[in-house]
């Protein structure tokens, strides 16, 4: 497995003798990509779900189609917690490529399935374990006679073999073959035919264990599990999405997909084939935002989806919506890496590089969701965001996030009418005697007001380029006009700053703040409560959108010391909230930073906070000491 | 025909000439051109002009897209009442398609340089005839970048030789040809100083439903200057006592051309260079796309360049239809078109738990 | 004039009876583009120049090619400043476009020259300044039959009038007419005639004046006038580029022009016909950078330069050469907006933007060169750190300094040889028996070694991707590869902080610091004198490079009051300071900026310093009530 | 001619045959292809070692570029020792382009895909054709995105239907015409399973001076599944029991074709859809363009891909002699040819003062 365990020891190492653990361990299959354990994953994962256990599934897969390393793990926690765990407690070994890398990372006291291949010509070297030798290409050659198959018919199988091994009940495994095989009903048997196999061969050949259990549990009702570009996706439609121009890239290709089958199913007239949405696969980033551009220019409420690279190409345009001040909803689910890159695993890494995009001055908002549930909600408010402000918007998700499935409360259906911004029509002109100004600030919010392409008034017609134009969007080298309008669009991202969704807080007095954003919440939610065990309280801010929002500053100050976890390597939100929050608030700023490409786990959280807690007074000393000799600051 | 430069903001007529829409032709007049005196773009803003005038574009339909250029900033030089989107550079198709995706019902004409179109904006001019995007493509094709003061563009001549004294050494890039052997719906080829052909094929090209692309030879006389040419221009040879290397531009007259069908005429640009026109006949069937091919090279081995209408296919699907768009503007569709409803909603939530 | 003035007063004003102002006032000429008038500008500026009389032209044009307003000013300063003012003394009025605007913007006691026809029908408005109608257009067609020439003739007789005027001798005028049409005799000949035109106008029809003199001074000697564009191309040759591939864009393309004209002259073998050098004209920026990391992979010196718009299509490319760790020069010649901005205007706004391009983690080292002779040294520089550092490496210069002819001491021939860094040839492999690790850290240094593409030795070969790769540059996803090249990049970039150029410091134990860079060290240094009169002292920091040295933590400890100034909205430098300093350092910092997209000139630094200054004791008093209001900071 | 896969790591052998440099094939090989098992690429890169070995090309002088893609990873799988440069997704051209000037004497093969060459990368792929860099330029064109798991590429066939049922709207782009009609040195399409065609056509494009351009048509058995097509794969179908829409890829045999000049065969893909191939005949006569682009065109029209040597011109100049290079690498040179004398440098100031 090339888990990285977050730099640090794993969950409290489990003795031969401990206690059965219930509820509360992970699983991780280590398989081989293209070979179709995917749907034995899911399977696993909703039997799990159904019988109300809290799971939290991952997918670690390769840049690569077929044959390559790929891991699932799924996290059962009776908390709730949905972090990744950087260490597994059973392990599913079914791929030779890995098998004793695999096996060396189980955590003491834990259990290992595995085929039976893997372990010929030597005993198994982790004795601290319990191993499961399973006969899998032989269970599957003699179940299916067509070799092709067999590969796939291996996952079905281990997934019998945990059912049996860990008392996964049969309805679930049924609620879960449903989900999975819903129109393929043939398929749903010859799966299920495949189960039956796994948790057969436990009972015939292998002893029974009580060291992991699973037991019925009542803590997913109401629940969903989702992917975030899933409900993303779901999000732009509700949103009022009406053009979509995407270019395909892992982790974002699916936000857009997930969109288009929803289309198909919603937004297509069964009678004559019309859609209400244009989905445009374009040659390339730089087109695809440039047909979100047009788009938006003509009254569409358009998007795009991309990742890093695709952001980069994306950088002129977005400078030019930025100063043309066209609206436009950009997502960029974040992964790791330029091209050649690690393009299959997570990072935040483009926050910064996102929110100034384009040379210039330049910024943009950009909204963070933290969960799927706000991928959901911030999905539609990113359409109303951008045509109220006439600007690219940014939501700033990750793969983890955007690809792994969440558990979440169910969705809610959207309440308000959409925000159209400030729109004249031809009757508005009408009314006010065609007097029409561009980028006139006429409200004092520095946001001016448009016509759309088409409207039929003698005054509505108007030219946009870039800076280069006065009130009037007339022509103009005037630097005064150029000046005014510059000063225009920074107060502009004043209102910007005081619209956009406030930093959720969690604040009891403590003397440390954590802030964090995005998908690290999973993991800092489970460090409190580990360092609060630990007797270290924290509050806690959770960053939902730039620019920083006024809220930052006064929880900064009510706190000494504030640690800013990110999962990229430069600190960029930190990096940005020293430039942004009042200089005297710098020095209370510290940073965390996570940058292995997997999903951010508790221990990255804890041990740095705790180290960083223990060494301060050393720090502060020296902070003291530097002050002094540097005379009095301002 | 020579038509002349549209006079700086002048109102409309009380009298005069209307179109269809009972509308003068002022109305279809820009700002007053900032472009050199003499650059064939002028001209063609003017056969512009005169094409959506006679054709009766409504002017609040008109959408006037460019990339960047001095060509691309012809769009701010007619219709002044229209909308226009000045975009960056090369990109024009893609906000020409977003712009006509969010509205079927706007007009779309994107004015193109050969810079603009040839080589930044390769990839984008071909998809969008990949896409065939209901829209005018007019690139005004002057072999040279002329904001930029005079770099080969990708449809210089091989062997031209520029102000500076630079020799073009790439075989140049045939935007009609291009577009023909890409299946284009529509393509056409005129010259900058051909009002009898170019507003025709304009009129046409906006009356196809489809990407028409309109490759029209315009001269820069500004920057078009071979100076290596054994044929320069002989009013500057004759003056380079008081002129020099520095910024100077020699206001030229308008280069203007007018031969029959099936006949070919030579250009002598003020500068002394030549191109030679070869206008197709009656003979040439452009619905026929290998015949239309086969012109364009044929010509182009010759040395000509074909001009006329050269392919033309008016049943190729755009893109708004290979899209299933509805008829209106998806622009104007609202939350009841858009949402799904609380009763699919939940259907849908509970598909997915 | 469109010349903003710099938000506040120009110099001090001129009373109708102030006594004669002696080589100490700007001469202003209103013309059109495209109308030839840029020889004659030069030709007055290089005939003041030839009396040693310091002068510092800037021109300010369209973005056009012919008929629009353009102005070109030229300051005469005996103390040799050479920023921008923003008033002008002497107006050559020659546009009727501009012609009322022109004239409000004169300073009081100011002297206009113009047209005649310009005030026909009405007296001229400015009585404060004294007027001196002159029939150009009359004199013209008197002496060119062809009307075509009579709009480049006026110009000529511009400087005719202002030479008998002012008082510019015909040995300088000869002279400058001398390196004006080196080439061209007959021009030479003909223009001369134009300029006699107008000095035997003068003598015959207008008093004589001595409100404003020139007279020969000794203050330009050994130096030279040029283009920071020309002085970038000679560094980039003598630096040996051999490969250039660029695409056009003003304020870049100059640059690029120049490099090939003087590889014209100098690299071209005059019996063969064969280039020691590849010239590029790519089909966009992308291709451009392309080439150039190509080229420097497989180890020649090569080169691109562009502007804005260029440098964000380059973003994707640029993270790749970071990660890949590959050479490569980029030179951005910064300007004003996106492309339909204003593209001849001159800004600092790509400051912040350069430094992190590219998605994900990313940072580059930037050179800041301040002024032409360092455009000339820092040019040749960043070939070496590219190759040393591997790594693309940005030199940020803009309009002003690119486009505009400055006065230098001679440029120095260099004495080094070029470091090539670490590449490993045939024989060092077999030295090393074969063993070479293209991305190992063998030196401490965070620099790895390299091979280029052809070097005949069976363990040379290697494969170059991303970020996807372990120190043998082999594939791999392994997050702990992955974070070891991470952290070793970051080291690097420590490395880096170390060996590009130190700031020039001027520290005397002023309470107020400056810190500046490129184009606007003109300005500084002159606003520093200006406070300096006015009972100000300053010390003044010029950054040279990114990352931020560090001498610049120490010039800020040593000041209670920093002052960073630059040419962009937002603050870029200042807020990239508050994000590298020890945040202890912050509050220190303060903020003045300036984004006309003219040169800077000295006011628009005195004015809000002087400004803040006075303020300041509020603004403690404010500091000290938060800081007390939030509890002790950490 | 079928080949197996390279074998994973196989030290070279002691004895065997030899290459006119003295090199076993071994040396030729790469590390083990992580390509699907059937994947047309893998054909591919066996018919390149073969080629590289026939021609003796020697290892450390070869340098292999790629943009991304599946196709685009193929660089790693032939000649391990020799220099490999995986660049982003559609800019190999340039980074090709670089090198070749920075160093002459390599010989640059660069491998793409159909979305790396036609779609993202069209603009590149164009005009280095225009500039005719003097490299191997083979697209592994298989109608998908095989890395993004399997959008339609620009290259895909009009009507074409995805894994999951979309439909192909769009006319495919033809790399090859495309190629012939702007002028390119060399064009040849191939099929990946046709050796006895696509190596003598790689030895040929590594002879020719200029960019020669190598369409090989190559089937992706993860994605190129027309499940919509009449002729869907038989076996898939039967058992489609045990199968969902989830991320199995099925592994399968190679296609192999072997045809005689100037015939045509019908390859049937796995997945049960058919492509049309016709080998030119001895009567076309590859230096003859209009020949060459009526040949691609009328293939087009009757639903053929016309594969073999379309177009040479061996004397058309390469991009180093437009640029004038010296003959060795420009990289080698150094401070003695690069800077200018004191004496030069003292001349050109004194110009400047
Ligand atoms: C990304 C980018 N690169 C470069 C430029 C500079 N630029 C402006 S116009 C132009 C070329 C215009 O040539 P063409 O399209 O032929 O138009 P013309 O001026 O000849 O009509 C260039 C390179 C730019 N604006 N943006
Ligand atoms: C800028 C950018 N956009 C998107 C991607 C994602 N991406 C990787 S490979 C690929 C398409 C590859 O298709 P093709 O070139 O046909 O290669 P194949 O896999 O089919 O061989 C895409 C879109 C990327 N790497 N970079
Ligand atoms: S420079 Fe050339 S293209 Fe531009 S306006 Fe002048 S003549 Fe026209
Ligand atoms: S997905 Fe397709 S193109 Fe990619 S390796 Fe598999 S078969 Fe080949
Ligand atoms: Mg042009
Ligand atoms: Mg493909």
């Amino acid at each position: 497995m090339p888990h990285s365990n977050g730099r640090g020891a794993a969950g409290p190492p489990h003795g031969a003798g401990a206690p059965p653990r219930v509820n509360d361990f992970t699983v991780t299959a280590a398989t081989v990509n293209g070979s179709g354990s995917q749907s034995a994953n899911l399977v696993l994962t909703r039997a799990l779900f159904a019988m109300g256990i809290p799971v939290a599934p991952k997918n670690v897969f390769p840049s690569n189609i077929e044959g390559l390393p790929t891991w699932f793990s799924v996290r059962l926690s009776p908390e709730g917690y949905q972090a990744r765990r950087a260490r597994t407690d059973v392990l599913v070994a079914l791929n030779p490529q890995t098998w004793l890398q695999d096996l060396a990372r189980v955590a003491p006291g834990g259990m290992v399935v595995h085929e039976e291949q893997l372990a010929r010509g030597g005993a198994v070297s982790r004795d601290d374990c319990t191993c499961y030798p399973v006969p899998f290409q032989r269970l599957a050659k003699e179940h299916a006679a067509e070799p092709e198959l067999r590969k796939y018919l291996t996952n079905m199988i281990y997934v019998g073999v945990l059912a049996e091994l860990l008392g996964i009940e049969d309805e679930a495994l049924g609620i879960a073959l449903d989900a999975q095989f819903r129109r393929k009903p043939r398929a749903r048997t010859s799966n299920l035919a495949a189960i039956e196999l796994g948790r057969a061969h436990v009972r015939q050949a292998l002893p029974t264990q009580d060291r992991f259990r699973v037991e019925r549990l009542d803590r997913t009702r109401d629940e969903i599990l989702v992917e975030g570009n899933q409900a993303s996706a779901l999000g732009c439609l509700m949103g009022g999405c009406s053009v979509l121009a995407w270019y395909p890239i892992t982790p974002s290709s699916s936000l857009c997909e997930h969109l288009i089958a929803l289309a198909d199913r919603y937004r297509t007239d069964p009678a004559t084939g019309e859609r209400r949405i244009a989905t445009v696969q374009a040659e390339d980033e730089l087109a695809a935002i440039g047909v979100v551009l047009g788009a938006g220019w003509a009254g569409a409420r358009a998007m795009t989806s991309t990742s890093g690279p695709g952001i980069s190409l994306m950088a002129e345009f977005i400078g030019f919506g930025y100063f043309a001040e066209v609206p436009a909803v950009v997502f960029d689910v974040q992964r790791v890496g330029p091209s050649t890159g690690l393009p299959t695993r997570t990072m935040q890494g483009d926050l910064a590089f996102a929110y100034t995009l384009s040379h210039g001055d330049t910024r943009h908002p950009v909204l963070l969701p933290g969960s799927v549930a706000e991928c959901y909600e911030h999905a539609q408010l990113a359409f109303d965001l951008a045509d109220r402000f006439q600007t690219p918007v940014f939501v700033l998700t990750d793969l983890d996030l955007g690809m792994n499935l969440w558990r979440t409360q169910p969705l809610r259906y959207p309440e308000r009418p959409y925000d159209r911004g400030k729109v004249l029509t031809a009757a508005d002109l009408e009314r006010l005697g065609g007097h029409f100004q561009r980028y006139a600030d006429v409200d004092g919010d520095a946001i001016p007001h448009r016509t759309l392409p088409g409207t039929d008034h003698p005054g509505a017609g108007y030219f946009t380029r870039g800076s280069g134009h006065d009130d009037q969007a007339r022509y103009t080298e005037s630097p005064e006009a150029y000046r005014r309008t510059m000063e225009r669009l920074q107060r502009k991202l004043e209102t910007i700053r005081r619209m956009m969704p406030a930093p959720v807080v969690d604040e009891q007095g403590a003397e440390v703040g954590l802030v964090a954003f995005g998908s690290s919440d999973a993991a800092v939610v489970e460090a409190r409560d580990v360092l609060r065990e630990q007797g270290l309280a924290t509050d806690y801010l959770r960053l939902r959108a730039l620019p920083v929002h006024d809220d930052v500053a006064g929880f900064v100050a009510r706190h000494p010391r504030v640690y800013v976890v990110e999962q990229n390597r430069d600190g960029q939100c930190f990096t940005i909230l020293r430039g942004e929050l009042p200089a005297e608030l710098g020095p209370r700023l510290r940073s965390i930073r996570y940058f292995d490409g997997e999903p951010l786990p508790a221990e990255a959280v804890v041990e740095p906070l705790r180290e960083q807690e223990m060494s301060r007074r050393r720090a502060d000393a020296r902070g003291r000491s530097l002050a002094a000799a540097t005379g009095p600051a301002a | 025909m020579t038509t002349a430069l549209v006079p700086p903001g002048a109102p409309a007529p009380a009298t005069g000439p209307r179109n269809r829409l009972g509308l003068g032709r002022d109305v279809y007049k820009g700002l007053p051109t900032t472009l050199c005196a003499g650059c064939g773009h002028n001209s063609i803003t003017n056969h512009i002009i005169k094409a959506l005038y006679d054709s009766a574009v409504p002017p609040h339909r008109l959408a006037k897209m460019s990339g960047i250029g001095c060509s691309s900033k012809a769009t701010a030089y007619f219709v002044d009442s229209a909308y226009g989107l000045n975009a960056v550079h090369g990109r024009m198709p893609s906000i020409a398609t977003g712009a006509k995706l969010a509205n079927r019902d706007l007009v779309v004409v994107g004015i193109s340089g050969d810079g603009d179109t040839a080589s930044i904006g390769l990839g984008q001019y071909c998809h969008m005839i990949r896409r065939n995007v209901d829209c005018t493509y007019i690139v005004e094709d002057n072999g040279v970048y002329g904001l930029t003061k005079g770099q080969f563009s990708a449809t210089a001549d091989l062997g031209s030789v520029q102000k500076k004294g630079q020799v073009n050494e790439f075989e140049t890039i045939d935007i009609a040809g291009l577009a023909v052997e890409l299946g284009a719906s529509f393509v056409a080829r005129s010259f900058s100083g051909d009002g009898r052909q170019l507003v025709p094929l304009l009129r046409a090209a906006l009356a196809h439903r489809g990407t028409a692309v309109l490759d029209v030879i315009s001269p820069c006389v500004a920057f078009n200057d071979h100076e290596g040419s054994t044929k320069s221009y002989d009013y500057v040879k004759a003056h380079d006592t008081v002129l020099q290397e520095l910024e100077f531009i020699q206001a030229q007259p308008e280069v203007v051309v007018d031969y029959e069908p099936g006949t070919s005429t030579t250009v002598r640009f003020p500068d002394g260079s030549e191109v030679v026109l070869r206008k197709v006949g009656p003979d040439h069937d452009p619905r026929d796309r290998l015949a239309a091919l086969q012109l364009v090279q044929a010509g182009r081995a010759a040395g000509q360049l074909v001009t006329g209408l050269l392919y033309v296919n008016p049943e190729m699907a755009d893109l708004g239809q290979r899209e299933h768009l509805p008829p209106g503007p998806l622009r104007d569709l609202g939350e009841a078109e858009l949402r799904l409803s609380r009763e699919e909603f939940d259907a849908l939530l509970a598909d997915w738990a």
